[in-house]
């Protein structure tokens, strides 16, 4: 895998939930957590998505069916070879020192997962937190109900009845992260920006924006006030932003 | 350094290095980052009457040797583009050119006219596009007549901006097609667009990848089709050239400037050197300078004829 | 293994791979080597009605993309290519594509029937070649009647032996063209030459490097404008194709296989990777059309546009 | 240094005799013995031209006036910018075992002199033997005066009179030697091969021919009767051949 467009066959597919499903891929590359990889249904269209883990070799990518494109992909069966370019983006960067608190909302809790996972393969602790609205919506909720990480609701049918901010805000006063790691709806993301500056952590958030070239080019991608790019300089933006 | 300020059309450009059309150009804020990052100026997306959704992904496809795309001309049309050039103004002072394409000579005007409210410093007229065939019929770039007539139309709505015609290979002469230009009125050239367009396929699904079948060519692959280009239109016209094609390096920069470029355009280079790449090349250009007896961009402009 | 032998025009290319013309094609001795290292049928250097010496070196200059070239067309004449193919027949039972070039339609006609005596399996027309301009005016490869009387004349002359028409991108619509030859009675295609010309400086000197100044652009650069080619060309009509620009891999050789080449040809790729292109690209090909449902060659060409 | 044509700063020329000089640049590039440079004079022409040594990073040719070409060399001062590209072909590899015997006849003594340097430096031994016509054609007169080679001349003007393959015939039947190395005119090289061949030892042969692109697509450098590429597969040959 690298930038230019390759197909290949769809190994295996695990169902979440309705309309949450899991694809994995076999994979030669390097890719970090925070990185995304552009995936193409041939005929159909091309768009980004978060890698949620690499593990022995096998790409995953965890994907909600919210419209035309990923109602289509729900339809694809192992065997069948799809697109992929990437990865693309600048990954998580947690700061060394003290273990960094993971924040997953949403489809968020997709790049957020494979964070977990790679510092923990690396023997690195964190504490990761995920939010959704509702139950049905949470990717893995099989490991997650587990304990593996904390999980709120908005409605209360799994884990905490909380809003994701308030739960974040509770973490952060009652202990010393080095890093706030998140992703999800970029309203959230701008909340929780401003409860790890009050705290005066750095945080690292990833953005979730319409995506054309994924390579810098086209400008879909960037910021209104920055002019940054999230294909590149992004996904995940370091607070305080580079040039 | 040597000084690379470099006057084109009564515009100034330090460096003389112009982010292309089409890349980072739809968002004022990009445009300014661009500015930034070592742009002495940046042209905007090319921009029609009304706005266009262009293709759907895969538009834009790297392979070893460079770029396919086929984005479409996906614009927020002559209005939306007004807005960008009036928020741009508050970001950076540094020239903007505009690009506008349209479907016939008449639209061209009318784009044209639009367009010259927003006082771009410059008006690129991109009758060049590969990839709007079968909407506006085979690019007018091509033909010699149609091309004419354009330049007139833009020029008579430009007022005193002044306009450069971009032209294509995809012409029976790109000299010759200059010189038309030229004769025409128009203030500039800009040579060249994408080259082809070319198609790759996915032997899996026995398709072409790019959702529009075919795009246009462009980076490293094509500079040595450019530079031969710029060369071509330096002997068939006096008018200063906006070389573009596959440009990343000083190196490249400087031959461009030797075969008669005045300001050097960089579109794919962004992708393969980072964005960064305008300060790169400017540092390198000006080392290049900076080695000649001439130490001036001026005088070494157009020099491989001497 | 899949079996790879392909009929073109009534000649068994086994593997489909030709070796393109200009390249390795002047002695005898060479073309054998290279059926050899694995080529399935050779091309010889385009031969004039009389010798010609071509440009003085720099003519063949490699880049970071692929290659120019100005050899200028440097060839025994007619006289001395008969004698090459008679030579060749003593070395290698492979078939032999002649490739032929004239100054107007009329010569062409003479050349073609001077070589049809030395009997090559096929005539390839090189309508289309970007270096001799000056002697020979603009390429005739530009001009839909000029090529349409070459094809006429040539064919006249060849009697059963087959004509393929050399194509360059460097006219209006390639496709268009190929339907002006199969109406004029060719029975094959072979797109594309070299692309452009294009043009490399040195900033030393500030003189163009190659001593003809341009050269035709070949190699990985224009491989997705050669694809495009051969597809267009194939849409247009039902001549077998000889793909030929920028392959190198058996990937290349089967996007060119689905977008309607019946074999492909290899020139700069004995640069790229050595005269053994033929072989590696044979057996990857070969792996190809094994992991494919049809596992045949034929039943894969032309199937992007399925 | 490489396959694409660069120009670079002539460092210094040296004459050994009228009409034939010494002439360095600096370089960058690994280059072994046997192995040639494509050396282009802008507006001119460009030839091939061994390389006669490589050391601390100059890279020298040495070169004979014959023709149009090499007299406009001649002419060419330090400063100068000249073009390079390279380095090209197959060099030298005298097989292990018993010390090589190298033999450099007229022009062909440069690159047999980078080779006894290069095995020199890597504390290889081997024997030198230079032919020429007269003493005003040696290469490095100055050098191969001191001993440092054995030097034969058809006229007697420097060291034995005696023609090249009648001293190497007169060596090989004396000592035992691993390899032939050699360079000349043609017709010396196929006696000398048949003298190797004779005494069961393989030659190394540099076969120089009129070269265009030098980098195997042109067809110019091609043996008669085996097609090889002199500019690839040459210009060392070693005899038996390879396909
Ligand atoms: C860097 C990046 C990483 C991404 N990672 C993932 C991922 O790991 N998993 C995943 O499922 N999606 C992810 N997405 C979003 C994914 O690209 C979109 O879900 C996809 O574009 C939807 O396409 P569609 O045609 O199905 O729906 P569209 O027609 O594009 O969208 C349908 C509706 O859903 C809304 N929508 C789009 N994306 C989301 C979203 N993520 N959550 C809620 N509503 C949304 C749209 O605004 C629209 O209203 C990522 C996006 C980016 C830019
Ligand atoms: C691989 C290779 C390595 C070479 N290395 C060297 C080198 O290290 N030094 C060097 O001086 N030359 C070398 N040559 C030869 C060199 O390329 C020619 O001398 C050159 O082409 C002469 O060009 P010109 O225009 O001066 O003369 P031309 O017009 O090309 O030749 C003039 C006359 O000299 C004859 N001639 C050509 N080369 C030689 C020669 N080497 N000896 C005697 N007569 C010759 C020609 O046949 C002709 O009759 C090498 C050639 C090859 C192929
Ligand atoms: C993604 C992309 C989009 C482009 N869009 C436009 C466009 O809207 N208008 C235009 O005149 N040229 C457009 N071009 C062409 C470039 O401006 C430039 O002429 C061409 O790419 C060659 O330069 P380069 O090799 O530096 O990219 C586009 C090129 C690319 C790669
Ligand atoms: C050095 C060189 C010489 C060539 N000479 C000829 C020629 O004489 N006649 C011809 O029809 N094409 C000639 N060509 C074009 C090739 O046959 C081929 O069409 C072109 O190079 C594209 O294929 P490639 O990218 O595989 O090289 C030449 C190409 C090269 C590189
Ligand atoms: S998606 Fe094109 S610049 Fe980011
Ligand atoms: S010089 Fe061209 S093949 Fe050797």
């Amino acid at each position: 895998m690298d930038d230019r467009m390759r197909t290949w066959p769809l190994l295996e597919v695990v169902e979440h939930n309705p309309g949450l499903k899991s694809f994995y891929f076999e994979t030669d590359s390097e890719v970090q957590p925070g990185q995304f990889i552009m995936l193409w249904l041939p005929g159909v269209d091309e768009k980004p998505f978060s890698v949620s883990d690499v593990d022995d070799g096998r790409l995953e990518v965890t994907v909600k069916a919210v419209g035309p494109f990923t109602r289509k992909l729900m339809e694809c069966r192992p065997g069948e070879r799809l697109g992929l370019r990437g990865p693309f983006g600048r990954p998580f960067a947690p700061a060394e020192g003290p273990p960094p608190l993971l924040v997953g909302g949403g489809c968020g809790v997709a790049p957020l997962r494979f964070l977990h996972r790679h510092l923990e393969r690396r023997g690195l602790s964190s504490t990761f937190l995920v939010g959704v609205r509702t139950a049905a919506d949470l990717m893995f909720r099989e490991e997650y109900a587990g304990g593996l990480a904390m999980v709120v609701t908005d409605d209360g049918s799994l884990g905490e009845r909380r809003l994701l901010p308030d739960k974040v805000g509770e973490l952060l006063a009652n202990q010393t992260y080095g890093t706030l790691c998140a992703a999800g709806p970029e309203v959230v993301l701008s909340t929780l920006k401003k409860l790890a500056e009050s705290r005066g952590i750095p945080s690292e958030l990833s953005y979730e924006r319409h995506m054309k070239c994924a390579v810098g080019l086209c400008g879909e991608c960037c910021l209104e006030d920055n002019g940054l790019r999230l294909c590149v300089e992004g996904p995940v933006l370091r607070h305080p932003l580079p040039r | 350094m040597a000084n690379l300020a470099t006057k084109v059309c009564g515009v100034t450009m330090d460096p003389p290095l112009v982010l292309a059309s089409g890349i980072l150009g739809v968002s004022a804020a990009s445009m300014a980052r661009v500015v930034r990052c070592g742009a002495g100026a940046v042209t905007m997306k090319s921009c029609s009457l009304e706005p266009r959704a262009g293709h759907k992904n895969p538009c834009v496809l790297p392979f070893e040797h460079g770029m396919l795309n086929a984005v479409g001309l996906s614009n927020p049309g002559v209005a939306g583009a007004s807005k960008v050039i009036a928020e741009f103004r508050t970001l950076s002072r540094a020239p903007l050119i505009a690009s506008i394409f349209a479907g016939s000579v008449q639209e061209f005007g009318r784009v044209a006219e639009r367009i010259a409210e927003a006082r771009p410093d410059i008006i690129e007229v991109n009758v060049s596009c590969p990839n709007v065939h079968s909407e506006f019929g085979a690019p007018f770039g091509g033909d010699f007549d149609a091309t004419a007539a354009i330049t007139r139309a833009v020029k008579d709505a430009a007022g005193a901006i002044p306009v450069a015609v971009k032209l294509t290979l995809q012409c029976p002469s790109i000299g010759r097609m200059a010189k038309v230009c030229e004769d025409s009125g128009a203030d500039a050239i800009t040579a060249i667009n994408t080259v082809g367009p070319g198609m790759l396929l996915d032997l899996a699904t026995r398709r072409p990848i790019l959702s529009n079948g075919v795009g246009g060519l462009s980076g490293g692959a094509i500079f040595p089709l450019a530079l031969r280009a710029v060369f071509e239109v330096r002997r068939h016209t006096g008018l200063p050239i906006i070389a573009t094609g596959g440009i990343a390096t000083g190196d490249q920069a400087a031959q461009m400037i030797l075969a008669g470029a005045s300001v050097v355009g960089i579109g794919t280079g962004v992708y393969t050197r980072g964005v960064t790449v305008f300060e790169e090349v400017a540092r390198e250009l000006g080392d290049w300078v900076d080695s000649t007896p001439e130490r001036s961009l001026e005088a070494l402009t157009g020099a491989a004829h001497g």
